[in-house]
């Protein structure tokens, strides 16, 4: 019997294979056109982000699948939080997540987000990503190759397709249990508090 | 230079780590004039960084400047000596510009105050009420227990070192084993 | 009838476009040697921005700025008759003149300005700047081009001109031509003059603040808006076009070509732009245009 | 009407109502009322009405006069009683140099008049033509010379605009609508008095328009204060009717140009005032984010500024067809090319304009709290508005007019179908099919914009934008597309224009001035001997001379 990550892995995936959808046929539609075109948020939020390159460019070129980069949370459906996540990054993730419309969907990669990976008695690194933010798929390794990664998203599309994907709800009904963690960590102001400085010097713009 | 130093300074000889490498140990309060002096009279212009090392047994810190000088290659060590308790000494961003933000990581890292920085805010961590992270009393791992949560699973997670000298000596044994029969094999098919 | 004649028009820009648009990521993708989406992904993407839940607006102004701007794409459209010959097909063509398409073809783009800086993201104005400083050099060779021929042609129409040419005006007049086309690879926003969306290197430029349906309604636009633009181009230059088969085999090549020319070029930063646009294409249209009108 | 003056019989004086006359004396009827609408705002003297009369007075004596004497008379008792207003607000330096260049103006048309009644001992504008073919060659362009000289200085076109803009940026908020609309449309006055009546002076306009069109645009491109932006924008708007009045056919689309001018620089104006009204600041960088605390000022500078632009489907594109045309029909193709790159430029002051003042963010606290301007504000832009969009909507209305003047001025007529329409030789369009297929266009995409299943949501904060993962704040500085433009510096044509002005050409002419003078000094001081010395010498090079 497994134990730990291995445990709930098996629970997401075993969400995939149950053929007990109930969706009617718009949201059928929708959610196919959903599961073809995916915009994936292209910020590195760790040493994972040096995966996606490949997995974007020539070499895998996950455009064929439908995925492709967007700059601004604005327009993407997918975050990735690729690795470790510090305080501060853990800040600016939420800040993203919180800014993209729904429906929106959170990709974790590599060990550290799962338990802390090698990173796990790091004083500034959290250990357990869906205690902050839901997470709708995990893809382990250290680091995960772009196969896996490519993997974890045909993994997603197809739970997008079925009208399974839902953490966004899920984030929204139970907003104070991930409210409290975030605090536990970050403060009691969640919003990162920021001078723009840089702004004012000649030159920048 | 070395004679001008010690006799200057009263501090003990320049340590000659390997050529070009050189290393001195000084009283704090003379630390200042001597890198003046170093930048103004022998050339060292670039401070490359500064060090620090928490000797929590002696109860003090030692801070290093490392300085160096492109036009004979020549790298400087000066160490010097301050209290832990209340750490506190001069800032050199007067005389160094890129002094700021090292001081700015030092005071953040471990607690020490520099008199004279007028930008000593948090660099790489936010809102950090605890210990400074890189000071020796702060336990780690007790911090990690104390404010975060694991994922379940890792109880029964195993060393990995003895682990795998396990599996050696397990493998080591097949082999011999395997070996062995092929050993005993031979000799009987030479029966 | 001609509320029919509009519709198809719509539709046949809408449906061109986003096959022109996939085509071009298509394409695109060759060049870098990978597989590349398929031909109908934009269309996908698009009705996936129209199917999300929600989208964020920043007031009335940022609101109505999408709407203006696709208003300005299909004006654009309608003014451009897709046709020279026959009678259907013409659009409101008869009521407007090439002037004033030239006009329509800024009005999106300043529709979509007002609501950007509405929005309050500098980012999304960092973009607005950088297009209008560089649209005025953009539009000069252009309108010195389209300038020469409509004196040469003797009119003003769009119809007329494309009906007027006994060669092809790219062939009659090959300076004008190349001048134009420089030109019209910026007004496509392909490189070298794409500094405007400039993805990766300024957030995403004036599309920074949209979302949702917002930016499905620029995704539609700009499909429609780049199938209007290469008709007009086709009806300057190439001859014009009599037929569905014609019309789409010239826009096409057209469309190819202002594709390859992007895939090889780097980004000019907005200051080169301008200085290159000022220096080079105009000298070559002013010289198409003493050398048209000589006699 | 015609008389003469007492004793004088034989200087014959005239007034006259003629078309062009009334259709200046309606600008000046509109302008006039449409600035008095806002006048209850402010606390003036009453010295202010007093001269305002006169000043209006002055306009109308130059529009009806029919002789150039009273037209001098008139041109006169305007730039004094124009110094007199703009004294109650103007900087020391900035009166001086108004009233130099006023005197500049009226000293060079006095010696063009008396040039030009040395020959045919008549001021009447019919004698004028005679007149100007009696003189000789050298005379007829030194008249020319004079002539445009006084003309430019009051049209303020590039190089003689010096004055201009100290003065608008300056001047009083009520007075400035009046100074940009009618004020400068006098000096456009006399310069189609002068093409229509004289000579054509094709290349010199033709040139000088041009040039001011382009370099004042790129001039106003920079400009961080308001007015001073519009007053630029002022002066390319008429560097198009200068240009447009060097062809032949030009006269009706700088008519039509120059209505559309006066209106749009009224409604800008008159905005611009309102919004100084209400925030007491007058720098771009010192405003910004007003769009939802004075939504109808925005939509009406939004007006102004589309055409200002010259965008279809609002009157000014009407106007700026009527140009493209008539310079086309001239084959004046690369000024046409000029014109429209400076009408393309003009964009971007456009859109700073309006981004500075109602986009973005709020540059300061209290820009938070204003309110909408007062009725009075509001009141003339409603209807100068409503007016510009009618004229978008039936460009052909004013036609019959223009005709009438043009007829009167021996010029060929526009053609006139339906009002609709606008048509030239080279094309022609539709202004009620444009104006309906955007209404048409916009209020269905609207609408099914709007039913989409996808709902739009506000963000409780101005501040929540992307902004790469960070949070901005009060201090954040997000209003800064105010400068846009700067990058264009870097280029290194524009940079050139940038750079120059005509600043340093009037200092150095200061210089030498003084110089002058100051030798002047030397040689008359008083010290008889040394006086006695140079009139000795005089007197022997005069008689050396006869003797030869």
């Amino acid at each position: 019997m497994e134990t730990g990550f291995l445990q709930e892995q098996k629970v997401l995936e075993g969400d995939l294979n149950s053929e007990n959808s109930h969706q009617n046929s718009v949201d059928f539609l929708m959610n196919w056109f959903r599961k073809q075109s995916i915009f994936v948020l292209a910020y590195g939020t760790g040493c994972g982000a040096i995966e996606m390159p490949p997995t974007f460019t020539s070499r895998y070129d996950a455009e064929r699948l439908g995925i492709r980069g967007a700059a601004t949370p604005r327009q993407a459906d997918v975050i990735i939080v690729s690795g470790y996540c510090s305080y501060k990054t853990l800040r600016r993730i939420i800040r993203t997540y919180e800014q993209m419309s729904n429906p929106k969907y959170l990709l974790a990669l590599g060990s550290c987000t799962v338990n802390g990976g090698m990173y796990w008695d790091s004083y500034n690194t959290i250990k357990k990503l869906e205690d902050y933010l839901p997470v709708d798929m995990y893809v382990n390794g250290c680091m995960p190759r772009p196969e896996s990664i490519l993997e974890g998203f045909i993994a997603l599309q197809k739970e997008i397709g079925e009208g399974k994907a839902s953490s966004w709800q899920k984030y929204e009904e139970n907003y104070e249990f991930y409210r409290k963690n975030q605090e536990a960590v970050l403060g009691k102001k969640v919003e990162p508090s920021y001078e723009a400085d840089w702004y004012l010097y000649e030159g920048g713009l | 230079m070395f004679s001008e130093i010690k006799n200057r300074f009263a501090t003990d000889d320049v340590e000659v780590k390997r050529k070009g490498l050189y290393k001195v140990v000084v009283k704090h309060e003379r630390l200042f004039a001597l890198i003046v002096m170093l930048k103004e009279m022998y050339d060292y212009k670039t401070l490359n960084t500064i060090t620090c090392t928490d000797w929590i047994e002696e109860g003090h810190f030692a801070l290093t400047y490392i300085m160096t000088t492109l036009k004979r290659n020549e790298t400087f060590m000066l160490q010097t000596m301050i209290l832990r308790e209340e750490a506190h000494t001069k800032s050199l961003s007067y005389l160094f510009k890129q002094a700021q933000i090292m001081e700015r990581d030092l005071h953040e890292m471990y607690g020490i105050k520099f008199e004279g920085n007028e930008n000593l805010k948090e660099l790489s961590l936010e809102n950090w009420v605890h210990t400074p992270p890189l000071r020796r009393e702060f336990d780690t791992l007790e911090f990690v227990n104390n404010h975060l949560t694991f994922r379940d699973g890792r109880d029964d997670n195993i060393d990995t070192k003895a682990e795998s000298k396990r599996l050696r000596a397990i493998k080591k044994a097949e082999k011999e084993a395997a070996k062995k029969a092929k050993e005993s094999k031979k000799a009987e098919d030479v029966q | 009838m001609i509320l029919f004649d509009l519709l198809f028009m719509l539709l046949v820009a809408y449906i061109t476009g986003f096959l022109y648009y996939g085509l071009y990521r298509n394409i695109t993708a060759r060049f870098q040697r990978r597989l590349g989406p398929p031909v109908w992904q934009s269309f996908l993407d698009s009705i996936k921005f129209f199917s999300k839940e929600e989208s964020i607006s920043h007031g009335w102004m940022f609101y109505l700025g999408p709407v203006i701007m696709m208003s300005g794409a299909i004006m654009t459209l309608f003014f451009i008759p897709l046709f020279h010959t026959g009678e259907s097909f013409k659009g409101l063509s008869s009521y407007g003149n090439l002037f004033l398409v030239l006009y329509l073809l800024v009005l999106g783009a300043l529709g979509n300005a007002l609501a950007v800086g509405a929005s309050g993201n500098p980012f999304g104005v960092m973009g607005v700047t950088r297009g209008l400083s560089r649209l005025f050099a953009l539009e000069l060779p252009f309108y010195i081009s389209v300038i020469a021929l409509i004196s040469v042609s003797g009119s003003a129409d769009i119809v007329c001109i494309a009906a007027s040419q006994t060669e092809w005006n790219a062939f009659a007049y090959p300076l004008l031509f190349i001048a134009a086309l420089f030109s019209f690879v910026g007004m496509m926003g392909q490189a070298p003059f794409d500094v405007v969306g400039a993805p990766v290197e300024v957030y995403s430029g004036p599309a920074s603040e949209f979302s949702g349906k917002f930016l499905a309604l620029l995704m539609s636009q700009s499909a429609i808006f780049t199938f209007a633009k290469l008709v007009l181009m086709v009806h300057l230059f190439l001859g014009g076009a009599s037929g569905f088969v014609e019309l789409l085999a010239k826009s096409f090549g057209l469309f190819l070509f202002v594709i390859a020319f992007g895939a090889m070029y780097g980004r000019f930063k907005t200051p080169q732009s301008i200085d290159f646009l000022l220096k080079v294409p105009t000298s070559i249209a002013i010289v198409g245009l003493i050398l048209a009108t000589w006699s | 009407m015609e008389f003469s003056l007492y004793g004088l019989s034989d200087i014959v004086l005239s007034l006259k109502v003629t078309a062009l006359a009334n259709f200046f004396a309606l600008l000046i009827v509109l302008s006039t009322l449409t600035v008095l609408f806002i006048a209850p705002n402010y606390r003036l003297k009453r010295s202010f009405y007093l001269l305002f009369t006169l000043l209006v007075a002055s306009l109308f004596l130059i529009v009806y006069a029919h002789d150039y004497l009273l037209f001098f008379i008139g041109w006169e008792v305007m730039s004094i009683s124009t110094y007199f207003l703009l004294s109650f607000t103007l900087s020391k330096e900035a009166l001086h140099k108004y009233i130099l260049f006023a005197m500049a103006s009226a000293l060079s048309l006095f010696v063009a008049i008396l040039l030009l009644y040395s020959t045919q001992h008549s001021f009447l504008y019919e004698d004028a033509k005679q007149s100007y073919l009696a003189m000789s060659d050298g005379v007829q362009q030194l008249f020319t010379l004079f002539m445009l000289i006084a003309i430019f200085i009051k049209l303020g076109t590039i190089g003689f605009h010096y004055w201009l803009v100290d003065a608008y940026e300056e001047s009083h908020n009520l007075f400035t609508p009046f100074l940009s609309a009618m004020l400068s449309k006098m000096g456009l006055y006399a310069l189609i008095l002068f093409v229509a009546n004289i000579t054509q002076a094709t290349y010199v306009l033709a040139v000088m328009g041009l040039l001011t069109t382009i370099i004042a645009t790129f001039k106003a491109i920079e400009q961080e204060s308001i007015k001073r932006l519009l007053a630029y924008s002022s002066i390319a708007q008429l560097g198009y009717i200068v240009t447009v009045l060097s062809v032949a056919d030009g006269m009706g689309g700088a008519l039509y140009h120059a209505l559309i001018h006066t209106l749009v620089k009224l409604l800008l104006f008159i905005n611009i005032a309102g919004v100084i009204y209400v925030t007491q600041k007058e720098k771009l960088s010192d405003l910004g984010g007003l769009i939802y605390k004075l939504p109808q000022s925005f939509v009406f500078l939004l007006i102004g500024i589309i055409v200002l632009a010259g965008m279809p489907p609002l009157g000014g594109f009407a106007s700026k067809f009527m140009i493209y045309t008539a310079l086309l029909d001239a084959k004046y193709l690369l000024l046409l090319a000029g014109v429209m790159f400076s009408s393309a430029s003009a964009f971007i002051y456009v859109y700073k304009l309006i981004y500075g003042i109602y986009l973005g963010h709020p540059t300061h606290k209290n820009l938070e709290e204003v309110k909408e301007v007062p009725w009075t504000f509001l009141a003339p832009q409603y209807l100068l508005a409503s007016l510009l969009v009618i004229i978008g909507t039936f460009p052909g209305l004013v036609i019959p007019y223009i005709n009438r003047i043009l007829g009167e001025l021996n010029l060929t007529l526009l053609s006139f179908e339906t009002i609709q329409t606008l048509i030239t030789s080279y094309a022609q369009y539709n202004g009620f099919v444009v104006m309906g297929a955007f209404g048409g266009i916009f209020v269905l995409v609207l609408m099914m914009f709007m039913l989409l299943r996808s709902k739009a949501k506000k963000p409780k904060n101005r501040f929540d934008i992307a902004y790469c993962a960070e949070e901005p704040n009060e201090a954040t500085h997000l209003h800064y597309g105010y400068s846009m433009g700067q990058e264009l510096k870097r280029v290194g044509l524009i940079h050139l224009i940038a750079k120059n002005s005509s600043k340093y050409f009037y200092d150095f002419l200061a210089k030498q001035m003084q110089y002058f003078s100051e030798v002047v000094r030397k040689i008359y001081s008083g010290n008889l001997l040394l006086n006695f010395n140079i009139a000795v010498l005089f007197l022997i090079i005069l008689l050396l001379w006869s003797l030869k």
